[in-house]
């Protein structure tokens, strides 16, 4: 009785490999699928992770407006002290010049309202951008209550309105992409899953006729897990491929305040090693998955 | 060599196969199993090869007792038995050669090794000119010698052949023969399941007969 | 010899309803992966639709304003003969006084500074809505120009910028949706061909035979049509199912502002329908397409 | 009712089978062909049967004279022969009366007669227990008596066996070639290919040879 040789690792090796040139035929087809499906899910991450840059460049927009009284304090030293209630990220000064100037813009033809008007009576401000993580109702409403609190406001004015509208779409929202990825994700694996088992199905009685002449299990399964490696290789070429070629044929089209929306979330090179490593990872499980119930022979 | 005792199969469906058999195949010996169709004959080579396991029985190889043989244990079974099947069971996309080479490659045999030994082996059956046929390119007959040149070049310790020679012209039949009764002379237990009535009466080797299942003569 | 009697139609029936049985397997493969590939496209054609109907209510907000002169006309004869320019959908009437309570609105907490202000300096205005068809920046124009050409127009005002930045818009989603649409049709078609053919890829000894002992090209196909068209029926309906979950499952969190975006944009009866449709039409043709090649024997 | 003029066949990869047959096969013949593995038997069935155009020569089948079978007639043509294959042929998913019902329902016979037919047929090749088995349940034997009635349940005008009795015990066998006599007596044309010399040798009608794809007596 031999034990197995040193030649054992080449054979299975070789075979697997040359095994891949038998079946080319349903390796492609295989390959295309998963090309596809993920191309599809990726696109979705694709259009998610800017819509996300959207909604995070809306939430920056929204503001709080302190109102300050003439002559307490100033400028500077009303800047640090907001600046130094928890969750701010910025705050604009705007004087009592800069505010009358902007009411005239937004008169423009009919300043002539204001001509019997000699003081200025509007108050200079401050507008105020709070940090990502207090972007919610509770989160404004505790940064407004404190800048309430210094004696040099007159007024602290906030949008209630607007603030909610915005926490519950983005709330929304990522429910809906939450939903839309993991129908996706399903669908994707399950149509990645099914190729894949179809393709072993044709050539369960190689399975079979291998066992019975003694190859081991690992023998057997060498040539689906290359083909299965190779077949989410290509695939994850090919997703990057129609993704990258689709932006191409878009991105002369797009008008520039729109030119966000094809940003690439991620460097070009880790996007493609995601796509060929997700496809790669999927391949070879699928291939094992859908192979393991002809190994009993 | 190979003993079994009182081993009985029932496929799926109810249907008796074999029927309390008990029987011993020494070291080295040359045995013929024949019987009417359906008497059993290749459900009897399957138990000894480990592919269908028995209902009832005990099979004893090489010393070692099964009821069922596991699982992980097959591969290393199956190296030391070379299986000619009724149906060849030969894989369509391969070459004759690599057909041919598989059993030794699973062994781990060094690639100068197969080449030599297959394409002796080839000689043998005298496919040399077939090596890089596909099997669906071949005729009956030469399909059936690729199966037995398969189950023959890793010179195993047994060899079953289920009807090797069912496909094959008389004097072709003789000559295959021939091949097994070499290795048998070199110490390889044969059994050979057959209908042809002229190569048993030939070789005047021990036979058992299966009727319904059931030993008629032992 | 026997010519085909009777029986024929019968036993190509019954026999392809038999043959449906034995490649459950498959089949159910087959339709779950047709079921989410449509899903992935009617997901799709969904939510462009209510996109569609976002952005043409976006359109109708495009305004011209044409201030008017003070006692040339009456308001009514004005708006006559505004609804007499071509394109123009509709037209509200502000009076000076209401514009004067809206700029009194907008500096509220500085009402002050139109104190000193007698006479109501703020001329009467039109705000006009053109049709959708002449909603581009040529149609604007057009209307404007016959608008200016009213004597008792004082001016006429629009934002440029606006109308053109919306038709750009508009005009980008319009080819990014028609871009992703054509990506996700060819995506899917591929995917549901692809795994008819290894399906079919699995069975073609089966064709093979059949042929040999005389089945006409008929008999053999009409297993494959009636799996195919199975496949195509459970897909669809199987696609309907989760769109329809999914969007029950998200419906309770839509804030109702939002709620538009879940609308069906047609009638469920005729979404299950057309689902129902295209699986089938899928189906039969990809297995007809797929078994072709392998008749010929 | 079959003949050839100077037909050969060469394969792809210039494999060349037959060699200039020229072969007159009268109505009602009974024919056998012989020759060693590979000679070419199966070939020439193929051609006569439609399933292989040979390379060069013609073919005349029934009075009509075929260069190569054009495929809208095979259908026709192949209801009207019963071929049994050397490799069975078998659908796997189908039970041995639904593949034997197969040939009558292409014919568009009605449910009844084929229901009748098919049982009486499963009696002669002595296989009514296993109607319900599907093909991977049967022993070799089985699987090659459930081509034979497939064959033969159409009454066809030509029977064309390749290896008929390859996988039959000798008993067997000559109830299988008292089957084809006896359709023989009613008007069938029948041809077997076949290396069984016993079989040749026992009914002693006419018999051709090939032999590396040439005809070798006549
Ligand atoms: N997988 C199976 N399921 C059910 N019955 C089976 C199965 N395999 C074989 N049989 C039945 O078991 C009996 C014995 O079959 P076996 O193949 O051992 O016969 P055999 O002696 O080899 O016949 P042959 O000479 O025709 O090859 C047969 O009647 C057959 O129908
Ligand atoms: N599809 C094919 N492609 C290439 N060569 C083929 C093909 N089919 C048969 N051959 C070759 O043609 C020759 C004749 O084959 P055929 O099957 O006619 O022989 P046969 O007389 O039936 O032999 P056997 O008794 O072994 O069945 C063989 O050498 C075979 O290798
Ligand atoms: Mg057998
Ligand atoms: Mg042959």
């Amino acid at each position: 009785m031999r034990k197995s040789g040193s030649a054992d690792f080449v054979y299975i090796i070789s075979d697997a490999l040359s095994s891949l040139k038998e079946s080319k035929g349903t390796t492609a087809l295989t390959s295309l699928t998963l090309g596809f499906s993920l191309a599809i899910f990726s696109l979705f991450v694709f259009v998610i992770s800017n819509l996300n840059g959207v909604m995070e460049g809306w939430g920056e927009k929204t503001q709080i407006v302190v109102y300050v009284k003439d002559n307490v304090s100033s400028a500077e030293a009303m800047k640090d002290s907001i600046m130094k209630v928890a969750g701010v990220r910025g705050a604009e000064f705007v004087s009592k010049e800069k505010a009358l100037s902007e009411l005239k813009g937004a008169l423009k033809g009919y300043e002539g309202i204001l001509e019997g008007v000699d003081a200025n009576p509007l108050p200079a401000s401050f507008e105020i951008k709070v940090l990502e993580e207090n972007n919610s109702p509770e989160g404004i409403a505790k940064v407004v209550g404190e800048l309430k609190a210094r004696d040099w406001a007159e007024d602290v004015q906030y949008s209630r309105e607007w603030v909610e509208k915005l926490a519950s779409f983005i709330k929304f929202m990522k429910i809906a992409a939450i939903g839309v990825g993991v129908f996706l994700g399903a669908a994707t694996l399950f149509i990645m899953s099914n190729t894949i088992r179809l393709a072993v199905y044709a050539r369960r009685s190689e399975i079979e006729i291998m066992k019975l002449v003694g190859a081991s299990d690992m023998y057997v399964r060498a040539p689906f897990v290359i083909e299965g490696a190779v077949q989410g290789l290509f695939g994850g070429i090919l997703a990057f491929a129609i993704l990258a070629a689709g932006r191409a044929a878009i991105i002369g089209q797009v008008p520039s305040y729109l030119a966000f929306a094809l940003e690439m979330p991620f460097p070009v090179p880790v996007f493609l090693l995601a796509l060929i490593m997700a496809g790669v990872v999927m391949g070879v499980a699928g291939s094992l998955i859908s192979m393991n119930r002809f190994l009993d022979v | 060599m190979i003993q079994m005792f009182h081993v009985s199969k029932s496929y799926e469906g109810g249907v008796p196969a074999l029927a309390d058999i008990t029987l011993k195949i020494g070291k080295g010996e040359f045995l013929f199993i024949t019987g009417p169709s359906g008497a059993g004959k290749s459900t009897l080579l399957k138990i000894m090869f480990g592919s269908e396991p028995p209902t009832q029985g005990q099979l004893i190889l090489d010393g070692r007792n099964y009821i069922k043989i596991p699982q992980p244990e097959l591969p290393a079974l199956r190296r030391r038995i070379g299986f000619v099947f009724q149906d060849f069971k030969l894989l369509p996309n391969k070459s004759v050669f690599d057909n041919v080479a598989l059993s030794l490659k699973v062994m781990g045999i060094p690639p100068s090794d197969v080449k030599r030994r297959v394409a002796r082996m080839l000689t043998y059956v005298k496919l040399q000119h077939r090596a890089n046929f596909k099997p669906l390119q071949l005729s009956g007959g030469e399909q059936q010698r690729v199966a037995i040149a398969r189950a023959m070049v890793k010179d195993p310790a047994i060899i079953l052949a289920d009807e090797p020679t069912g496909n094959l012209d008389p004097e072709l039949s003789v000559q295959i023969i021939e091949l097994f009764k070499e290795v048998n002379s070199r110490g390889t237990t044969v059994v050979i399941a057959t209908h042809d009535k002229a190569l048993i009466e030939k070789y005047a080797r021990r036979t058992i007969a299966l009727e319904g299942g059931r030993l008629v003569n032992a």
